[in-house]
């Protein structure tokens, strides 16, 4: 490994040892805030040197990209760690949480979500995907007073478990039939004239089945309203954006340099795409659970992804990074604003909980409001810009119908997001009021908010800077 | 090569099946486990023959990977398991379904 | 004379009704009511002054471009010439009489500003039709005197029954609008403007088929307004307003408004004989119609409505006979004496305190003199006694008809003379009903002071009625047919006959007169109790027509409107919407089941994904 | 004359267009903060609505008499798609300004009392003006969807909050119903942006660019339906009404103001701007089945209307009536009948907005909209019942008063595209005078109930009414000074060529 190669790896090397350096910390000097406030400035650093500096190389030991794609998502996940620790401070400290190790854990995931979306090789992509599944698996059950922790963090466990099982022996099918882990070489095995095309094909099929659960798309996302609502706030909205963020950047590097095996993918892709989608949607009709509702939206944005993603080219691959970071701001934001809202005694979650907040807590709840319409893909918002290039990509490369079916899902899940709006601001009885919110939750949510609004009024710097990097 | 690729192949894929079938079919946690640690080993085994066939060592690096990671997965989940046995005294996966719908 | 002086007839009683709209609940009673006489009083000296404006072609006024747009362009325009020179002074005269009498009638009225700006209205939007020289202009008084009448015949709005006599009679007439609406956008159409004069010089190129169908649109519009049938059962109903109201406008003015339409397109109606037929069956129709229900109704304002009604037909008649002269005398002379009856029957309801039953009264003749014989000579003018002015203009009308060569007119002409008889009978029957035999109502209390304004407005009417013979009086009698002389070339065909003939038929007029007064006699000398028979109960009720408007249009109209609502718009709609909502719902209820919360069935889930998935790339390669 | 020296020539350097959607934008985001300073909130209210209509009444006196673009302004804005921000004022989009200006000024006054988050509410006003005339001023695809969708929010929160009885059920119907229609037109946009990149190179969602896009004609009809479906069910037409009943009914006094004055406006305006000109051969072959749907909603909805017990709900009904013979005038395609068309939106806009307002002051008197309920109000308010019956008779054409105007050159234009319009259009009005005097009967006449004696109009509600009955009259007798502005772009409309003037680049 080169002097090169370390300083293209420089803001991973900043989360890794600053992950250590927090856990060694946090065993002598035990004080929840100040650790993580520390890990949020060590993923800043991170954030600042990924942005700031541009390496030599373009590649690290044939793993990674650290060209400005590569880069930009280490900028986008250590960016997410610090909101997520910022949003995690009174949570942690009124959970007892161990400071160091979460804050460690959680730097740790975003090195491996970053990571995982620079891979070019299978390596990098399993070793990224693993380095934050497994830290997931600590987060979610984290909090050891809570059974409904536990419980999501044994069903995200097995689950994890199983799919790394399925990814693996997907990529060693893969390896088989084509004797590398050059994600873009290794594809050529699904050609038509290829030796081991079966081998191949099966390695896809499974690869495919552990992507699926990860990003949860339908049938492989029974998982994510449990662990959903199981996991910590912050934690969620973690797993929500990163951790599905990270394999879809992975898989627009994998599909753009896809140049055979199309015509078997495509229709695969677009029936998981539409099925996901609708199921999504319909499922989340009637949930009277916040964080499982938003779970089930996740679903179905994945869905929307994935539309972009079959669409490919400039146009598909520059959506799908705008609607990941439009997605990522918006989620973050709201499971923050459930952060803030949690006491001692647990997080609000139910619809009863939010009852005629509106007037009580305004700010947070006119906020939560906007990123429901984000996510909702109405203007002025992040979510519609998103949703926009989308179906822009999709109508450009001639998915019509799947334009359709997502605007027909859009319709739909615009009633489960009123309906929080509903029972916020229209309900004639009000809740009892919830926590008032500290400093830095606020903090974190209001540049989630700006974020949004920014992304959603004055979309052109990024989507220029995107159009650069892909 | 003295083993053709293609019986690796079907041993791997006989013991990976077989590793899922155990988890698919057990109810208990432990035994979910070491059904998933079947599947891995199937991986293993494939990497190591692929790795023969094409004459490299990547696959054999990447098995190491594997071990490594699949041991941090193992003492995870047997913390896990552990934790969930003392709460509810029971191992059975099926018992831990409190959130639904 | 400046032209645009003409719209001084209009300003006038449309200021008064300003004023009184604006300020009326400010002012004090005298002030209010001094407007609004003084505004009609007004107008109708202007109308005098500017007479000779109208001799010749007449004069035409325009004040602006009231909307213009592509090719269309409306113009406020008006034109004071032969036909509505006349008529504007007849109707400004009229309503002064009619101001000053209100004056004394709503002397108790609490609501007086609304009373009388309305009414100052009315005659600005009466006068407008009278003048109006372009057709959209004439519908804007055409609706204007449709909306006030609605106004005042539901004033006194504390009974529903009134607001709803008010809303009948602005509806119904409004569907007969509807066709002087489409007559008007044809017209444009077909001309290019809606010009009156203009469209009259162009109605000479149409066909045949087109000059057919917009005269029956115009009769239309115009029977709507002038309660011909089968729009007349509004009239009765709007007995509900105040006296005056209904002498003003459901005698003297609005009703005739129908007649006078036919009368100024008369160049275009003329043109199509089966049109002029069909105007004139409608008329007699009508008349006879409407003569049939008056000898058998009990309400003292009802007999005159349906006397109002009969008269127009008769005018209708003598239009579709072709001649606008002897409409608009009869139009002229009627209006005297019906307003004068009206008012008449305005101090008889009065005198008896708010009684409106004629089989309740009687003896009244012995009260009050001068309203008797006032009364008398409208009566006696209804009735077609001779000499009077009712009978020289009725006389005209049924002479030009049997004058006439065309073969239905001779029919006409004796429909129209049996109808008369009908006529003399049931205005015989109200007089002695109504003034002579006993008094049937404990006097005492009761007994109501008569303002004198009241009734010293009914002289000078009574005195019009009786000479207004003069303004058209034929040659046979010694005049010179000076209304006919007058309007020129726009008078429409006259009678030519041999004076033996002219003899022999006024002397049938005459019998007919005297017949039709012997059956009253011999009927109602002595008061007897009202019929109770199923005929007249039949007649009384209109013939049913109230009965079977209600059956055959409200109701089914009310029905269909619940069914829209109730049914295609909440089941049919809104139910599909909600079946879909519900349907979503049901089947995220479902799909929501899938989700156990087991992790084996998510296990299971998991692997039957990846099959499918294998399966799918096994197909794709076997294939 | 000229109000405006020197920078109306041209495309301004001033931002005179950005100026009218700004000053509420900023306006609604203050009263967002001042939360708790009910008064200020009221007062910043009424000044920027004030000033706005100020700034349209100038440009409505400056510009009488022109034609063409009289102001324009144009700035890149999200270059990836080649979006630009272009706003454009032409005659037509001038006189909705005005009716947006005036109407909203009227929307907070109306609230002056309300208590209940007061700031709020005026800010959801201030939002939903700055949307309304985006809508009207967007001449970038992309910009007008934006300003669309925008403006539908803060109706959702104004009915959903602020309404009565079933609001959420009403807000959510209102939202799904409009959100269904304007999603397809996204996808609508999309493809023709496509198709026109396709052919030119040039992404853009430039309006007069976009004409020029050749289409084969199926795909015409496609793009055209799309853009149809959104706008019609804004208008709305039957059968795709029923969210405007409910929503009018459960609106607040404002938000059915803004609902009737405002938001059917943008459907009808944008079938004049958006869906006709861009789709010139599609638009012409629909529009004898869009008559057809008009003409069914004329009497459909008269007919529903006649038999409400809601006055509200019966105004609501008597709107989709309205609105059934405005899209028959544009179906008849002439400079008359559309000329009509758009002079009646205003027209409709007045009359039915103060309906509501004054159905507002009688629930705030009665507390009930019940027809059965009400009765005599004149014995007991003669001034606000003379003001109710004016603006009914309004309602119901006649002539003198504003609506006769627009229906009767409506009806003149459609009879001279095809005789059964205009016969059956004008057979419409013996419909509206059906329900009109119905609701008049049952509100003004009949014996006065037992409750305790009524204030009359109140100083701030003459002012609300003084000017709205002024405007009633104006347009009735002498309407050129709002015929003269639409006239030069109707018929440029007409000829297809509403855009050309904009191609050049400046106008």
């Amino acid at each position: 490994m080169s002097a090169a190669d370390l300083a293209a790896l420089a803001p991973i090397l900043i989360l890794a040892l600053g992950s250590a350096a927090v856990l060694l910390t946090g065993a002598w000097w035990p004080r929840c805030a100040p650790l993580l406030w520390g890990g949020a400035a060590i993923a800043l650093a991170a954030a600042f040197t990924a942005a700031l500096y541009s390496p030599p190389t373009l590649e690290i030991a044939g793993f990674f990209r650290s060209d400005g794609y590569g880069r930009f998502f280490t900028v986008l996940w250590s960016a997410v760690a610090a909101l997520t620790l910022m949003t995690s401070l009174r949570y942690a400290e009124e959970r007892h949480f161990e400071g160091g190790e979460y804050a460690a854990l959680i730097l740790f995931g975003a090195a491996g979500m970053a990571l995982l979306s620079a891979s070019v090789s299978f390596v990098g992509l399993f070793l990224g995907l693993e380095a934050f599944t497994l830290v997931l698996y600590i987060l979610i059950a984290f909090h050891r007073e809570d059974p409904l922790g536990a419980e999501a963090g044994l069903k995200y466990l097995v689950m994890g478990a199983v799919a790394t099982g399925f990814l693996a022996f997907g990529i060693a099918l893969l390896y088989t039939a084509s004797g590398t882990f050059r994600i873009a070489e290794a594809m050529t095995a699904l050609g038509a004239g290829a030796e081991m095309r079966p081998v191949a094909m099966a390695g896809m099929a499974m690869f495919l089945t552990a992507v699926g659960f990860k990003v949860s798309l339908v049938p492989f996302h029974l998982w994510t309203p449990d662990v959903y609502q199981g996991a910590p706030a912050p934690v969620a909205g973690l797993l929500s954006t990163g951790s599905k963020g990270a394999v879809f950047a992975a898989l627009v590097t994998m599909w753009g340099g896809l140049e055979v095996g199309r015509d078997l993918l495509e229709p695969l892709l677009w029936a998981l795409s539409a099925i996901t989608m609708l199921v999504g949607t319909f499922c989340a009709l009637r949930q009277e659970n916040l964080k499982r509702l938003l779970a089930y939206s996740s679903v179905v944005h994945m869905g929307y992804v994935l539309i972009g993603l079959l669409a490919g080219g400039a146009d598909g691959n520059g959506a799908v990074v705008f609607y990941l970071v439009a997605y990522t701001v918006v989620n973050l934001g709201a499971f923050g604003i459930i952060a803030s809202f949690s006491r001692e005694g647990g997080e609000p979650q139910n619809f009863e909980d939010f009852r005629g907040l509106g007037y009580r807590h305004p700010l947070r709840c006119g906020t939560m409001a906007v990123f429901l319409f984000s996510l909702a893909g109405v203007p002025p918002t992040a979510g519609f810009i998103g949703k926009f290039g989308i179906f822009y990509a999709a109508v450009g490369s001639g998915y019509i119908l799947l334009a359709l079916l997502g605007v027909l899902a859009s319709l739909v899940s615009l009633y489960y997001y009123l309906r929080v709006i509903i029972v916020m601001f229209m309900s004639d009885i009000a809740a009892f009021p919830l926590h008032r919110g500290t400093f830095s939750e606020k903090a974190a949510v209001g540049l989630c908010l700006l974020a949004t609004l920014w992304l959603g009024v004055l979309p052109g710097a990024l989507l220029d800077l995107i159009t650069r990097i892909l | 090569m003295i083993v053709p690729m293609s019986h690796i192949l079907a041993i791997s894929a006989t013991m990976f099946l077989m590793g899922f079938a155990c988890v698919l079919a057990q109810r208990n946690l432990i035994m979910v486990l070491i059904g998933v640690e079947i599947m891995l080993n199937a991986v293993g085994l494939t990497l190591v023959g692929a790795s023969a066939l094409w004459e490299q060592v990547d696959g054999q690096i990447f098995v190491i990977f594997l071990m490594a990671m699949t041991s941090a997965e193992v003492s995870i989940s047997l913390a896990l398991v552990v934790y969930l046995n003392r709460r509810k005294h029971t191992l059975e996966a099926d018992a831990f379904s409190e959130m639904k719908g | 004379m400046n032209p645009l002086l003409l719209f001084l007839i209009l300003l006038f009683p449309l200021a008064a009704a300003v004023v009184n709209a604006l300020l009326g609940t400010r002012l004090p009673r005298g002030a209010v009511v001094a407007t609004a006489v003084g505004g009609v009083a007004l107008s109708a000296l202007a109308s005098f002054l500017l007479w000779p404006l109208a001799a010749g072609e007449g004069t035409r006024a325009t004040l602006y471009t009231w909307m213009a747009s592509g090719d269309f362009s409306a113009a406020v325009e008006i034109v004071y010439d032969r036909i509505s020179a006349p008529m504007a002074l007849m109707v400004t005269f009229v309503a002064t009489l009619i101001h000053l009498y209100a004056a004394g009638y709503m002397e108790e009225e609490k609501d007086y500003a609304r009373f009388f700006a309305l009414l100052n209205l009315f005659v600005f939007a009466m006068l407008v039709i009278v003048l109006s020289d372009n057709l959209l202009l004439l519908f804007l008084g055409w609706e204007g005197v449709g909306f006030c009448s609605y106004g005042l015949i539901g004033f006194w709005y504390f009974e529903e029954r009134n607001a709803d006599a008010g809303r009948k009679a602005f509806l119904v007439t409004r569907v007969g609008d509807v066709f002087l609406g489409v007559a008007l956008l044809w017209l444009f159409a077909l001309t290019g403007t809606l010009s009156i004069s203009q469209i009259n010089e162009a109605a000479a190129g149409f066909a045949p088929g087109t000059l057919f169908l917009l005269s029956l649109l115009l009769l239309g519009g115009a029977c709507g307004k002038s309660a011909q049938l089968p729009f007349m059962t509004w009239l009765p109903d709007a007995m509900a307003g105040p006296t005056p109201v209904s002498a003003l406008i459901h005698a003297a003015t609005m009703v005739t408004a129908g007649v006078y339409l036919l009368c100024r397109l008369f160049p275009l109606v003329s043109l199509s004989p089966e049109a002029m037929a069909v105007i004139a069956l409608v008329g007699v129709a009508t008349a006879l119609y409407a003569a049939t229900c008056a000898a058998a109704q009990r309400e003292i304002k009802r007999v005159l409505a349906y006397s109002t009604m009969s008269q127009v037909g008769f005018m209708f008649l003598a239009v579709g006979i072709g001649s606008v002269s002897a409409a608009l005398f009869h139009l002229f002379t009627h209006a005297f004496f019906k307003a004068l009856l009206f008012m008449g029957a305005g101090c008889v309801i009065h005198m008896t305190a708010g009684e409106n039953d004629i089989y309740r009264m009687g003896g009244l003749a012995r009260r009050d003199r001068l309203l008797f014989w006032c009364f008398l000579i409208g009566a006696l003018c209804l009735a077609g006694a001779p000499l009077t002015s009712g009978f020289f203009s009725k006389d005209g009308i049924l002479v030009t008809a049997f004058a006439s060569e065309v073969p239905l007119h001779r029919f006409l002409w004796g429909a129209g003379s049996f109808i008369a008889l009908l006529t003399a009978f049931y205005t015989f029957r109200l007089l002695y009903l109504v003034f002579l035999g006993a008094e049937k109502r404990p006097v005492g209390a009761h007994r109501h002071h008569l303002p004198g304004v009241m009734r010293w407005t009914l002289v000078p009417l009574a005195a019009l009625a009786l000479l207004g013979g003069l303004f058209d009086l034929p040659p046979l009698y010694g005049g010179g047919h000076a209304l006919r002389e007058w309007l020129g070339p726009l008078a429409g065909i006259g009678p030519h006959l041999p004076h033996a003939v002219e003899w022999l038929l006024a002397g049938v007029a005459t019998s007919i007169f005297l017949l039709g007064w012997v059956f009253a006699h011999l009927r109602y000398r002595i008061a007897p109790a009202p019929g109770e028979s199923l005929g007249a109960r039949f007649l009384l009720s209109g013939w049913w027509a109230d009965r079977a408007v209600y059956t055959v249009v409200v109701r089914p109209f009310g029905s269909l409107a619940r069914f829209f609502w109730k049914v295609a718009d909440g089941r049919l709609i809104d139910g599909s919407l909600h079946t879909l909502a519900e349907g979503s719902n049901v089947l995220g209820e479902g799909l929501r089941r899938l989700t156990t919360g087991r992790l084996h069935n998510y296990l299971t889930a998991l692997g039957w994904g990846g099959v499918v998935m294998l399966a799918w790339f096994l197909a794709g390669y076997l294939l | 004359m000229n109000l405006l020296p020197d920078i109306t020539q041209g495309a301004s350097s001033f931002p005179l267009l950005t100026l009218l959607v700004a000053i509420p934008a900023v306006g609604g985001l203050v009263c967002f903060f001042l939360r708790r300073h009910a008064a200020a909130c009221r007062w910043l209210s009424l000044i920027s609505t004030l000033v706005v209509l100020a700034l349209s009444v100038v440009y409505f006196v400056t510009f009488s008499g022109q034609g063409g673009w009289l102001l324009y302004e144009d700035y890149p804005w999200i270059e990836r798609f080649g979006i630009r921000y272009t706003l454009g004022l032409d005659g037509i989009s001038l006189l909705m300004i005005l009716l947006t200006a005036l109407t909203q000024v009227l929307a907070i006054l109306v609230s002056w009392r309300r208590t209940f988050e007061l700031p709020l509410f005026f800010a959801t006003i201030l939002f939903m003006e700055a949307g309304i005339l985006g809508v009207f001023l967007a001449l970038d695809l992309f910009l007008f969807y934006l300003f669309w969708e925008v403006m539908v929010i803060p109706m959702f929160f104004l009915i959903g909050v602020y309404g009565h009885g079933r609001r959420v059920y009403a807000a959510v119907k209102f939202f799904l119903y409009t959100m269904g229609g304007s999603l397809l037109m996204l996808l609508g946009i999309i493809a023709l942006v496509i198709i026109h990149a396709g052919q030119t190179g040039e992404i853009t969602f430039s309006l007069p660019a976009l004409q020029g896009t050749v289409l084969s004609p199926e795909t015409e009809w496609w793009l055209y339906g799309a853009f149809l479906i959104a706008f019609i069910i804004k208008v709305p037409l039957v059968p795709f009404h029923t969210w405007l009943p409910d929503a009018h009914t459960e609106a607040p006094t404002a938000g059915s103001l803004d609902l009737a004055g405002l938001l059917l406006k943008t459907g009808m305006y944008g079938l004049i701007r958006i869906a006709f000109p861009l789709f010139p051969v599609a638009a012409q072959a629909s529009l004898p089945f869009l008559a057809v749907l008009a003409i069914v909603g004329i009497f459909y909805a008269a007919w529903i209307a006649f038999a409400q017990l809601d006055a509200k709900r019966l105004i609501a009904y008597s709107s989709v009536s309205h609105v059934g013979l405005m899209v028959l005038g544009l179906c008849a395609w002439n400079q008359t009948a559309v000329e009509g068309s758009i002079l009646q939106m205003f027209n409709h806009g007045i009359t039915t907005g103060a309906l509501f307002i004054m159905v507002g002051m009688i629930q705030h008197r009665a507390h009930t909209r019940d027809l059965d309920s009400l009765s005599g109000l004149w014995a007991k308010a003669p001034i606000l019942s003379a003001f109710f019956l004016f603006f009914a008779l309004s309602s119901l054409g006649l002539p003198g008063l504003n609506n006769f105007v627009g229906e009767i050159l409506i009806l003149i234009g459609a009879f001279q595209a095809n005789p059964w319009w205009g016969i059956l259009g004008m057979a419409g009005v013996v419909f509206a005078a059906a329900y009109t005097l119905r609701l008049v009967k049952e509100t003004l006449w009949g014996p006065p109930d037992e409750t305790p004696e009524w204030q009359d109009l109140t100083p701030r509600e003459y002012i609300v009414l003084v000017p709205l009955a002024a405007l009633v009259l104006w347009v009735g007798v002498y309407p050129a000074p709002f015929l003269e502005p639409i006239r030069e772009p109707v018929r440029l409309m007409l000829e297809g060529g509403i855009f050309t003037a904009l191609n050049g680049g400046t106008p």
